[in-house]
């Protein structure tokens, strides 16, 4: 296997970021061609990387940037897991984006930067080191903020002020963990954790502190969760990437590497860090829903239902147990799917009939069914309805709070799903069941070439949404890669 | 000399300096400076130091005396009377206490060395291989050569430094003469410096010449033509030139010019600034001449200042 | 001892007396142009006899030749700076004065 | 032959031609930059440590020069801002509407190669006498050049360097006194720790300061800097001030390692935590571009100072002196270029102020993407140079238990993205594209590359960390094995 | 004697500290160049006077004084012009004496 494959497959969208800086605006034509084109050849790169791995070849790329300091890209499961997800959501994102968008002005430059925002997110996945790890998680805060501040108004400069001061901070409190933690026992590769038995506790302790913490901020544990809603003042297509994908899957991503990959599962029990970890995330997970219920605005009800799903992944990793740690894997990939479809459909609502408030949403079923369709497949993955692909992660997070002896798990996961469908029924309600307004009677769904281009992505997704669902137990589906990755590696 | 010499010489130095510094008429204190620069030269003669004596005279307290009187009387004429606010009082006492402090840090570290000619005895003893006898002029010109090629370029770039300072309208225009008016006695003044001039330059010669055997050298000798170049001026014997004037251009940097390209040339031979067996002398007289004359019309356009606007009285 | 070591003292007390009696005329004088009078006249008196007793000192005829040089340019010099000066306090230019 | 003298010699060389080309002297650049590219090239490949004394005399009487770690990374750095300033500098220093001359046109090229040779003089020479007249011939330079936009900036910059010099000189004649010689390679073998020699590097230490714009005595720097024309800030924030730095690095780990306090070290350790803190909320606190980039530069210097300690008791790695010098590095080039998109920015608006800014990504993307990458690496952020500096400085704060230290490199770190993320926002604020004034396409080119230049030279980390470990003093311990061997 | 060797030096030493008392309460800044050229002197009466062997002044720090005096006056003639211009510039603030690149004289 060609050792410059992790190499190539990081820095692809490089390629059409560089072209998307430098293209004209009248070339925009290229541009999308160009974009959708990176985005199909990543997608086949890492089919074939996947095949590959199934067999148990993973391949590395080492660059020694300084001395006793490798630079290394190594794709193991997980990282493919991820890189899978990133993937195929970069092309349904990018398909969207140029749909929303339409032919906009300076456009330019946001294309530029999210394809570097798909290049830090797939290096965050193929690292191997905690450096290169932290090279690309810093690389993803810098290349995000410009799409947070895309619009340019007071909301979308606010936004991205407050998302910088947190994530750098974040990344502050990590890199000084990471560096605390190279300075007692060496280089840490994720291939096998480290031996931390001579090390004292305290100083083990407040490590994982200032780790989980600084990536906490991008996974928007609570108190660090700040940032998050008010970046929704970022474009659509920006939403649907930072909270499907880049930003917060890194942090939770980092999480789960923290745990198996750097402190290993045993030394986590022994310093008895996961459960306080797990009675975190918990916490998100009941705040998030809760605050969701209240929001007005849908976007806003979005970002908070975020909140909370995104800790499932870290409840799951912090159990410590195999169902557990299956179910985080899966509900990386499947929260990513769900959320996608959801944010892209409250886009498209916002971006055809101006829909940002849940009162607005009255009929909207009728004007747009295929949009709202896809909405509510999303909705009723997030509150964990079978056949959907949320209820295969809430199955196997309650079964794994059982059998690391948390049945507290099962309570939280059971008021969360109360709150998940608090927060989305009435809306679905609004959408199917009340008589739309006159204004929203007029608008043609899928009329024209670009409204069905907007609609096309968020169908994709809400059938993926059901396939990852009903077929979990067929080979490649999410399901049974979390199955393989838990098995290859995070099972003793 | 005796000690009765050296200390009441000290004595005067301090108390010249105390005076120049706290006078509050400018003039004053500046007339003290000047005093004070001699009284230096006084210290370094006594200490058989003759080439930092003339140094001293004619550098320290001559031109930069010059210099300090040229901007008063322009600042008075721009309406500032030098005077400086009133500190208060407490300011001051803790300002003298601290300086007090600082001055016996540093007499307590100058104590703690015991003064030695440690060099003169190595200097000594390369001379004969230079072919010159005035050990300074060795140090500076051989020994050191490097140092004072630098230092030359900063002579040089001081005056494009003051050159720089011109108004917009100003460039390249001459700076503002000191040209007495009839009233003032510029007949007289015309004669002296008509005189003077060519007597500065064979005595800037002179100096040159003895200075690689004698106290002297470029240094001093260029001073004594800045010193001709400016009672010329004053006299209006002599125009200050414009500042694109191409022949003063070439003067500016004729003995910097002239030093780099022997240093250069060494190159060939061996090393920068290396001078061949047998031509040490020639190359040192050579530079210093060349340095003299610029160094003199260096120092003569830094006193005259930046350029001004034609129509602008100085 | 020679007779010059006993005529350079006295040539050196001469023109040090010389000295004193133009520095007094400067402290007691009141307008300018006496004050000039008695620096001028009295302090290159003065310097004459220090450079007759500089030059026999050295006792060559290069150095006395220098030496005549010295005396002439500071004769010249206090000349022409005291014309100036005077011509200064003639005409009132009264601005740069030390009170 | 030997590239160390010509070093100097190519400048001064340059600036006898400008100063005779009169109109015409400007372009004596595109002649200079191929010249002090191959000489700096020729510094690079000379083996660590070569040196002689010029002019074939010998100590203590010559003056030696050598090619040290420091001295080779803080020539070619000094060599590329030089040559891209001076580029972007032939459109704002030239003649007149009618070719004649002016002022500024004529006077900026002589006073550039006077600091060009000035700082090659300061970084190559080992003889704290000559180390003098190069520390005059940049201060006379950058303050002349400073003048060009502010002269009461430029007088007060004057007073106060003129103060260091002669503090530094005050410690220079007592050290000559006490040891018969002013070379530091001898000084560090007879080092005493008597009076006159603490005295002395106490007084050099505190003029060095202030012309390294130390807090705090730091006054001086912001005004100055903040009104000179672009191409001379870029000068002075890149090159001026690492000079007494520089000077500072080899009196203290060169020459007086043996004599140096705990307490000193930890003095200036604190020092520049100081300048770190102050300098980044002054500059958070400006509202107008330069002035917040000057102040920036006053927090930069702080880590300089910070790593002080750090240097002085890392046990062989080298990591912390690596930290520092990179740093030096990488603030030049990140610096000069910052200065130069700021010129052009803020010359397309016509204005000064952050608000000036708004929209301006749009009308000018490659200049303000230039701002953009050279704060990446004024943050410290990967993959720039400045965050493998900050990186290795950690690195050593944390294995030497300097929690303090660590903090404020973390605490810098992000104050200086809140003061740069400023003027950025600003310029994405918006939606229109602002109409500018004035478009400079070409050189948009010169901050461009410095910034691409601050970045990329992360990758090449561990060529810096080699370069700068090739000097006599990077790492005590190791370095007294390697005499042993 | 100790003191009667160091006369020089210490007289230097005074003279450092005089300057920079000048320096510091003197706030015009032509002053204070001139307190600037005192403490100079002083530096330099420290350095040649601590090199003063039994019969004669070791040349080479006369050497570096002479070189320190020159650069010394380069900095003041500079330092001179500079305080002028400031002061040209303060008188005419509407940029009549200064850099009037605008042209827009009365």
């Amino acid at each position: 296997m060609n050792e410059f494959l992790p190499l190539l497959l990081v820095f692809l969208p490089f390629v059409p970021a560089l072209i998307s800086f430098a293209l004209p605006e009248r070339m925009a034509v290229w541009r999308d061609v160009i974009n959708i084109s990176f985005a199909l050849a990543k997608l086949a790169l890492v089919g074939f990387l996947l095949l590959s791995v199934e067999d148990g070849v993973t391949t590395e790329w080492r660059y020694e940037f300084l001395q006793g300091h490798d630079f290394i890209l190594r794709t193991d499961a997980f990282a493919l897991l991820f890189i899978t997800l990133s993937a195929f959501l970069w092309l349904i994102a990018t398909v969207y984006a140029i749909a929303y968008f339409g032919r906009g002005p300076h456009l330019a430059r946001f294309f530029g930067f999210f394809n570097l925002c798909v290049l830090a997110a797939t290096g965050v996945a193929m690292s191997g080191t905690t450096i290169t790890f932290f090279l690309f998680y810093e690389l993803l805060t810098l290349a995000t903020w410009p799409l947070v501040v895309h619009k340019g108004d007071e909301k979308s400069l606010r936004a991205g002020r407050i998302y910088l001061i947190y994530t750098l901070a974040g990344s502050a409190a990590f890199l000084a963990g990471i560096v605390w933690l190279k300075s007692l026992v060496g280089t840490i590769e994720f291939t096998a954790p480290p031996d931390l038995s001579g090390i004292p506790r305290l100083e083990l302790t407040l490590i994982f502190i200032l780790c989980i913490g600084g990536l906490g901020v991008k996974a928007a544990l609570i108190p660090f969760h700040g940032w998050l809603p008010e970046a929704m003042a970022a474009p659509a297509p920006v939403s649907a990437l930072l909270h499907a994908v880049a930003v917060v899957k890194a942090g939770a991503f980092g999480i789960v590497r923290m745990i198996y990959d750097v402190y290993g599962i045993d030394t986590v029990s022994e310093l008895g860090l996961g459960t306080p970890l797990a009675v975190l995330a918990g916490a998100t997970i009941l705040y998030g829903s809760f605050r969701a219920v209240m929001q007005t605005d849908i976007k806003k009800r979005l970002a908070y239902s975020t909140v909370s799903q995104v800790s499932y992944i870290i409840l799951g990793a912090s159990l410590i147990g195999p169902f557990a740690i299956i179910g985080a894997l899966v509900h990386l990939v499947h929260q990513g799917i769900m959320k996608i479809t959801l944010f892209m459909c409250a886009g498209a609502l916002d971006n055809r009939m101006g829909i940002k408030s849940v009162a607005d949403l009255d009929g909207a079923g009728r004007a747009m069914p295929v949009t709202m369709a896809a909405f509510s497949i999303g909705a009723l993955g997030m509150i964990g309805v079978p056949p959907t692909a949320g209820f295969i992660s809430k199955w196997h997070l309650g079964l794994g709070g059982l059998q690391s002896d948390a049945p507290w798990v099962i309570a939280v996961l059971a008021g969360s799903s109360l709150l998940n469908a608090l927060y989305f029924l009435p809306l679905l309600y609004r959408a199917w069941l009340l008589p739309p307004s006159a204004k929203l009677a007029s608008v043609r769904e899928l009329d024209g070439a670009w409204n069905r281009m907007l609609i096309l992505p968020a169908a994709i997704t809400a059938l993926a949404t059901l396939a990852a669902g009903a077929f979990a137990t067929f080979p490649f589906s999410p399901l049974s890669w979390a199955k393989l990755i838990a098995e290859s590696g995070y099972l003793k | 000399m005796t000690l009765a010499f050296d200390l009441i010489l000290c004595l005067m130095i301090i108390g010249t300096a105390a005076s120049a510094l706290l006078m509050r008429n400018a003039l004053a204190a500046i007339v003290f400076f000047i005093v004070f620069g001699n009284l230096l030269g006084l210290a370094w003669l006594a200490m058989d130091a003759v080439n930092v004596a003339m140094a001293e005279i004619a550098i320290g307290a001559g031109v930069t005396g010059v210099l300090l009187i040229l901007a008063r009387q322009r600042l008075m004429a721009l309406g500032d009377d030098l005077v400086c606010d009133e500190m208060p009082g407490w300011l001051r006492a803790g300002a003298l206490v601290a300086c007090a402090g600082f001055a016996a840090l540093v007499g307590a570290a100058v104590l703690s060395v015991a003064p030695s000619d440690d060099l003169g005895g190595p200097i000594a003893a390369l001379m004969p291989s230079l072919g010159i006898e005035n050990p300074v002029t060795g140090v500076l010109l051989a020994f050191r050569a490097y140092d004072t090629l630098l230092e030359t370029f900063v002579l040089l770039g001081a005056l494009v430094a003051v050159w720089s300072l011109a108004p917009g309208t100003a460039w390249p225009h001459p700076p503002a003469t000191l040209a007495l008016t009839e009233r003032e006695g510029h007949g007289v003044a015309a004669a002296f410096g008509r005189l003077l001039l060519p007597l500065a330059l064979v005595m800037a010669a002179y100096l040159v010449w003895t200075g690689s055997d004698l106290p002297g050298g470029a240094f001093q000798a260029g001073t004594v033509l800045a010193g001709g170049l400016i009672i010329a001026v004053i006299g209006g014997a002599v125009l200050w030139p414009r500042g694109d004037n191409r022949l003063l251009r070439v003067a500016l940097v004729l003995g910097p010019a002239v030093f780099l390209t022997i240093g250069l040339a060494g190159i060939a031979l061996g090393r920068f600034l290396f001078y061949p067996p047998g031509f040490e002398k020639a190359l040192i007289v050579a530079i210093e001449y060349s340095l003299a004359l610029s160094i003199g019309v260096t120092l003569a356009l830094q006193l005259a200042g930046p350029p001004v606007t034609p129509d602008h009285k100085g | 001892m020679t007779i010059t070591d006993y005529i350079i003292p006295t040539l050196l007390y001469t023109g040090v007396f010389f000295y004193a009696a133009g520095s007094l005329g400067l402290l007691r004088f009141r307008d300018a142009e006496t004050r000039l009078h008695a620096l001028t006249k009295a302090d290159n008196v003065g310097l004459g006899f220090v450079a007759l007793a500089a030059a026999l000192h050295w006792g060559s005829v290069t150095a006395a030749v220098k030496i005549a040089a010295v005396w002439l340019f500071a004769l010249m010099a206090a000349g022409v700076t005291a014309q100036l000066m005077a011509r200064r306090a003639k005409t009132g230019a009264e601005q740069d004065t030390i009170e | 032959m030997s590239p160390l003298d010509l070093l100097v010699a190519a400048p001064l060389a340059f600036m006898i031609a400008a100063l005779l080309s009169g109109p015409w002297g400007r372009w004596w650049l595109l002649a200079a930059i191929p010249v002090m590219a191959g000489l700096t090239v020729w510094l690079l490949l000379l083996p660590e440590g070569s040196g002689h004394v010029v002019g074939g005399w010998t100590l203590p009487l010559g003056v030696q020069l050598r090619a040290d770690g420091v001295a080779q990374l803080m020539v070619a750095a000094t060599a590329v801002c030089a040559a891209i300033v001076g580029l972007y500098a032939l459109h704002e220093f030239a003649p007149g509407a009618d070719r004649s001359e002016t002022a500024h046109g004529f006077a900026f090229w002589p006073l550039f190669y006077l600091l060009w040779g000035g700082a090659n003089a300061g970084f190559l020479t080992t003889d704290l006498f000559n180390l003098y007249i190069a520390l005059e011939m940049v201060s006379l330079a950058a303050v002349a050049m400073a003048a060009m936009g502010s002269l009461r900036a430029a007088l007060r910059y004057f007073v106060i360097a003129l103060v260091g010099s002669l503090a530094y000189l005050l410690g220079v004649a007592l050290l000559f006194s006490n040891y018969a010689t002013v070379d530091l390679t001898l000084l560090a073998e007879m080092a005493r720790p008597d009076l006159a020699t603490k005295t002395a590097l106490a007084v050099m230490t505190a003029g060095l300061l202030i012309k390294a714009a130390v807090f705090p005595l730091h006054g001086w720097l912001p005004p100055a800097h903040a009104a000179a024309p672009a191409p001379a800030s870029a000068l002075l924030s890149a090159i001026v001030v690492k000079v007494g730095f520089v000077i500072l690095l080899r009196l203290w780990f060169e020459a007086f390692p043996a004599i140096i306090a705990p307490a000193g070290l930890e003095l200036l350790g604190w020092l520049g935590a100081l300048a770190v803190l102050y300098g980044s909320v002054q500059a958070i606190r400006q509202d107008t571009l330069k002035a917040l980039v000057a102040y920036s530069t006053v927090a930069q210097i702080g880590y300089l100072l910070l790593a002080f300690p750090l240097v002085a008791t890392a046990a062989g790695t080298g990591g912390a002196w690596a930290g520092m010098t990179i740093h030096a590095t990488a603030h030049m080039l990140a610096k000069a270029a910052m200065f130069l998109a700021a010129g052009l920015m803020l010359k397309a608006v016509n204005g000064h102020h952050l608000k000036d800014l708004h929209g301006l990504a749009r009308a000018m993307p490659l200049t303000v993407a230039a701002f953009g990458l050279a704060a990446v690496s004024l943050m410290g952020l990967p993959p720039s140079a400045g965050f493998l500096a900050k990186f290795l400085l950690l690195e050593a704060a944390v294995e030497q238990g300097a929690v303090f230290a660590a903090a404020v490199l973390l605490v810098g770190g992000l104050l200086a993205a809140v003061y740069l993320f400023k003027p950025l926002a600003w310029a994405f604020a918006g939606s229109d594209t602002p109409v500018v004034v004035a478009k400079a396409p070409l050189r948009t080119a010169a901050p461009l590359a410095l910034a691409l230049l601050a970045v990329s030279l992360g990758f090449a980390g561990q060529a810096m960390v080699d370069i700068t470990a090739g000097s006599p003093w990077a790492g005590p311990p190791a370095t007294e094995a390697e005499d042993v061997q | 004697m100790a003191i009667v060797e160091h006369l020089y030096p210490l007289t230097g030493a005074v003279l450092v500290g005089l300057g920079l008392y000048g320096f510091l309460t003197l706030r015009h800044p032509l002053r204070q160049l001139l307190a600037v050229n005192v403490v100079g002197a002083g530096i330099f009466l420290i350095l040649g006077g601590l090199g003063r062997g039994a019969d004669s002044t070791d040349p080479f720090p006369q050497a570096l004084v002479i070189t320190g005096i020159v650069v010394a006056v380069a900095l003041t003639a500079f330092g001179a012009a500079l305080i002028l211009r400031v002061a040209e510039d303060e008188r005419a603030p509407d940029g009549t004496a200064a850099d009037d690149t605008n042209g827009n004289h009365p």
